[in-house]
């Protein structure tokens, strides 16, 4: 019986949450400007009418496309380089500074080049997104790696695990951690990039509709696009994110 | 099938002031009657759209003079044919002490498209001919975007705003008043009449290799200018079909800017003038603004003699 | 055959840098057992670990036999978010089928705990799960580092036994540390008394009886010898 | 001796790296259209001009005064929040979802608001950037937090240990991976966003700058003014995370 | 006085909720030290766990006398990233000044060693280390889990000696876990040993000599005794 009614707590304090968060966002909004903060309801509104007529699905689902690619393509390509760099030590002296380059080059100019360079094509958009994260990703990951206990790396090189094994038993959960946090921050580092290349270059998506209501000033609008895609996140979290860490973290919970 | 005729492909800011000449020509099918086949690519932004040409993805976006002779500068062959002779204007709260530019110092002063912007390089060029003072220097200057800077006039946090002039359209309708128009600017320092500061910018390669093209287009476009200007109807349409958003007060001041600006004069005499106001802003701007290009190209204007 | 010839080996950098080995010389021949034993931190794991090849040799030379190698480590080493079979498993490599390794969790007494996280075990249940990982690998080398330290008696019994049973099924070269003289005495073929700093050998004893007579008489008097040997090879600590 | 040689061969190290990065710069350059990557020289060049005139300098300290206060205080607030959450299962139940609200709050609207709120102000802008960093830093520490060891914890209560102890030699130590990943990603990402909070809404800073070049497309001068934050980041990196970090991490390399 | 009324105690959750301990209820008067043993896995440590409060209990009542607490964990459980001496000055919490932290060091065996970092110590040098930042504290109440485990015979006896000696200066109330029956011989009050699944208490025995007044012999014999007794009470393991 409690095993089945865990799920249900976990929605019930989910339900509380998000309605907490929405009766502040109600209080706050009838004490400033309405034009400024407009009342969830008012953005309910919007949000429907948008969805009504297909807009929002369709940009939603144009974002969501490029967030999904980007975000596959910057925790493979980046958790392998900082993998690298945080188990070799030659391989991080020399290479450090060119991640710390990296990491500070403004989104703007890789976003630019990468258009410039292969046109104003949905692979460069996608490319420019998974290189301003990539660089993170892999800071992130090295100071994981970093952090590997070499009593189980030891372990494994006496009982001489193969490097498939190495990477699956050993190395990977106790990068756990630095996944669940290089992907939270991830997908919304991406995001915030996307409506950067969104707005740079391509002719939909949210960042697209963002900023047309921005040159408006519809603050109901942009927060409509907006939340409709923290929506989203909220459901991709719990529902992927989070029964993912819960099994990841099972042996965690033994004592506690 | 109909034999094939040539696709134009425009890049512009969806719901921008571009959007409503072409969805005229659209849904008049004023493409087809040119034969041309027109394709709107829609953005959000200005950067966007020149990115867009850059790239290829585009044929054609709208830009200012400016801006094409920049680019001419640094080897790109792009040209342009007068689309609108509106630019900005300077607008304060209607019951704001400011009476004329002289007014101008001390003030909270917003600017729209930075400090390059061509409107605010010509009224600091005004300002140092008339009083020699530099505007930049004696008021707290705020970059920033328009959207933001409207919302922060009306919010008093602002005492002038320099805004693009849908903007400042916008603006007037909500009970502010213009101080000074970019045109009126340029008149005082020395144009003879309304320049043509926008224009459809495509690059001449295309231009020669697709006459009827940008032949048709320009005609098509023209046709459209003449509906919406002389049909308030057509205003009227464009509204129900969601390409302009805004209502009542704002859509008249928008729909009477938009017919101000349409140019009148034949492309020399916008060519004479944009030279002109060329080496003010050359003087003022510096190699920041116009590169290494200290004299207007005369090329820049397409379709004119000696643009051949 | 194991071969072990250190000259010297250091540990440690800059100030903290100690000299833990100087001259340690012997053979295992294949499919013995030594014993290892000495005062606490006179570098036995220190020695297991460089014939594991996870130090490197200063100076000197290690030889060990070909095929596969299990280890006892001093602390469990079970990857804490595998279960107890899993861990077992993990040490197989490719060779799974060929072992049980249900009857072999039995065996060490952890019955039922096969889908227990290692953190959901006694550290005694712990160290048993390791032996047991040891085991289930057949190795043709085994190093032990005081593999039954902190279980009781009648645990630590049984499982000398089921080390035997498993030993002497293959032949097995093993090197064991221990404390416990009197656990020397009834498994060793050779026992070698490590001392001094840096360390060397202070004493051996070869014990030529056939492990299964020795009686209780017999260890105790041999474990009485070499704590004596010891006493006298180290005066004060 | 040798350690007196220690920092002269990372010094080594470093120019070896940053060599070949500006070689493999140059030699791209040198395939693709100048124009759209200039050659080492050119930026160089521009970059010296911009100094002597003292343009790069006022603009470069401005922003750097702006990641520095952002950055500050997103790792406070941050890290104070992402230690909570972590620490304490019922309120990471509850404000789990508000996190994941505050993580994907798009930039712009967070700028645009604070903007509006308090006016174009000095500390409207870095308020704005410490608001899109601080969920980051919350989510990285948080997992850090997660991944505590109780066996430290459960030491430190049966010695009670006082929380400042308990904070300093217990959890810290263990979060220092969290945490230096969380600062080198942080003031990447803190300074991203300074670039569009200079944009929308500054008169000087780098983004400020690098938005005139980006509108004349002059890349050599978006370059040259993206490189001297770079520059001064690999300073700050070289002289003060990796000494620090070095420290830190003092105790791990004992059996390397 | 330390008071211990256990009922029931529970470890785990769902399909691996095991009842670990059923009725065990002692006392340990102040100043006095009591051993308890008993097969491994059978619920010690966490009957030490729920002393010191690391485990709700689920059906009894413990109460803890006042003052400072100090314990010996199972592992060393020292702080890696702070050498030994701050491991051992973090436990003081703020009298500082009374202990004289380096001559502790010494009277342990880790002379030098002061400035190591954990890592770079021997398992038996971490332990005598951790038995070190207990001894600092002073405690009214200590709790042992098998702290001379793993530490050859010489040293282990060294350090029991220590201990009585900390152990006599001030009425400390001790709980010490021990497989080594003879140690527990030699040092305790009272012996309880744990049995059973759920464990209960199958023996004790208290011990009148005085603890200075115990030689070999007496010890050997209460040792012999209680592994009889140990055998008797549990019969398949
Ligand atoms: N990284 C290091 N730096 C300095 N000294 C070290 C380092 N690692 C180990 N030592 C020292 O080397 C010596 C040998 O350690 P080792 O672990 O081999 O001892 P041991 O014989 O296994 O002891 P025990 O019986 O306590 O396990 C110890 O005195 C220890 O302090
Ligand atoms: N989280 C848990 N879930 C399930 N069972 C557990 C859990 N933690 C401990 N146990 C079980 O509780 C029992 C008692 O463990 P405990 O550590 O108290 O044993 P112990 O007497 O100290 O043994 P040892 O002498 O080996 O240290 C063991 O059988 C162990 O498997
Ligand atoms: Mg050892
Ligand atoms: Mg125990």
């Amino acid at each position: 019986m409690q095993v089945r009614a865990e799920p249900l707590a976990r929605l019930g304090w989910f339900v509380a949450s998000f309605s907490a968060l929405v009766l502040v966002w109600a209080i706050v909004s009838t004490l400033v400007d309405q034009r400024y903060l407009p009342s969830p309801g008012a953005v309910l509104t919007v949000m429907l009418a948008e969805t009504a007529d297909g807009d929002l699905p369709f940009h939603l689902s144009m974002t969501l496309m490029r967030v999904a690619f980007a975000f596959v393509l910057a925790m493979a390509i980046g958790g392998a380089i900082g993998m690298a760099l945080g188990a070799r030590a030659r391989l991080d002296r020399f290479f450090l500074p060119w991640l710390i380059v990296a990491l500070n080059l403004p989104a703007l100019v890789v976003i630019v080049l990468s258009y410039i360079w292969f046109g104003l094509t949905e692979a460069a958009a996608i490319g420019a997104v998974a290189v301003n994260k990539i660089p993170m990703v892999a800071a992130t990951l090295r100071e994981g790696t970093r952090a590997l206990d070499p009593l189980y790396s030891e372990m494994a090189k006496v009982f001489r695990f193969s490097w498939v094994a190495r990477l699956r038993h050993v190395v990977l959960p106790q990068l756990q951690p630095y996944y669940a946090a290089a992907a939270r921050s991830g997908i919304a580092l991406i995001w915030k990039i996307v409506l950067v290349v969104e707005l740079l270059g391509r002719s939909n998506g949210i960042g697209f509709q963002v900023h047309l209501y921005f040159q408006m000033f519809d603050v109901a609008g942009i927060l409509a696009y907006a939340l409709a895609f923290v929506l989203v996140m909220l459901a991709i979290d719990g529902l992927l994110l989070q029964p993912f860490e819960r099994h990841a973290r099972r042996w965690r919970t033994v004592n506690a | 099938q109909e034999s094939k005729v040539p696709e134009v492909r425009v890049g512009i800011l969806e719901y921008g002031t571009v959007a409503w000449e072409l969805a005229t020509v659209k849904d008049y099918e004023l493409d087809a009657a040119h034969d041309i086949a027109l394709e709107i690519v829609p953005f959000a932004g200005e950067d966007a759209t020149a990115i867009a040409l850059k790239t290829g993805a585009v044929d054609v976006i709208v830009s200012d003079w400016l801006w094409v002779s920049r680019m001419r500068s640094e080897g790109e062959d792009f040209v342009l044919t007068p689309y609108s002779t509106s630019a900005a204007a300077l607008m304060v709260p209607q019951d704001s002490p400011l009476e004329d530019i002289e007014d101008l110092t001390g003030q909270r002063l917003g600017v729209a498209g930075g400090p390059l912007d061509k409107s605010w390089l010509l009224l600091q060029g005004l300002a140092s001919e008339r009083f020699d003072r530099d505007l930049a220097e004696a008021n707290e200057i705020s970059y920033g975007a328009p959207p933001l800077l409207s919302e922060m006039l009306k919010a008093d946090r602002l005492d002038a705003v320099l805004t693009f002039w849908h903007y400042a359209a916008r603006l007037e309708a909500e009970g502010f008043r213009e101080l000074i128009g970019t045109q009126d600017v340029a008149y005082a320092l020395g144009a003879k009449g309304n320049v043509s500061m926008l224009g459809y910018v495509f690059r001449r390669d295309w231009a020669r290799d697709n006459p009827e093209a940008i032949q048709g287009f320009i005609a098509a476009t023209t046709a459209a200018k003449q509906l919406l200007a002389s049909d308030d109807d057509e205003w009227r349409r464009l509204q129900e079909t969601g390409v302009i958003r805004d209502e009542g007060e704002t859509l008249l001041a928008l729909r009477d800017s938009y017919r101000d600006g349409i140019p009148r004069r034949g492309g020399a005499q916008d060519r004479q003038d944009a030279a002109l106001l060329y080496e003010i802003l050359a003087q003022i701007g510096g190699e920041d603004l116009v590169g290494g290009a200290r004299v207007f190209d005369p090329e820049t204007y397409w379709g004119l003699a000696g643009a051949r | 055959m194991l071969k072990v010839e250190i000259n010297s080996q250091a540990l440690g950098h800059g100030e903290k840098k100690v000299d833990v080995l100087a001259r340690v010389t012997f053979r295992v021949d294949t499919g013995r057992l030594i014993c290892l034993t000495g005062p606490s931190g006179c570098g036995k794991t220190t020695l297991l670990r460089l014939v594991l090849g996870l130090e490197t040799l200063d100076d000197g030379s290690i030889v060990v036999p070909s095929g596969r190698v299990a280890a006892v480590f001093q602390e469990p080493r079970l990857l804490p978010w595998r279960s107890v079979e899993d861990n077992i498993r993990l040490a197989l490599g490719s060779n799974k089928e060929r072992v049980d390794i249900g009857s072999l969790i039995d065996r060490v007494g952890l019955a039922g705990k096969g889908r227990n996280f290692p953190g959901e075990l006694s550290l005694g249940q712990a160290r048993r799960a390791a032996l047991a990982r040891a085991f289930a690998v057949a190795p043709d080398l085994l190093l032990l580092d005081e593999p039954f330290a902190s279980l009781d008696q009648e645990t630590a019994m049984r499982l000398r036994e089921t080390l035997m049973s498993v030993w002497s099924r293959r032949p097995t070269t093993t090197l064991m540390v221990t404390h416990d003289l009197v656990e020397a005495a009834q498994l060793a073929d050779e026992v070698i008394v490590l001392g001094g700093r840096p360390a060397t050998i202070v004493a051996r004893r070869v014990l030529a009886w056939d492990r299964r007579q020795r009686d209780a008489a017999y260890t105790a008097e041999v474990a009485a010898q070499l704590a004596e040997v010891m006493r006298a090879a180290l005066p004060g600590l």
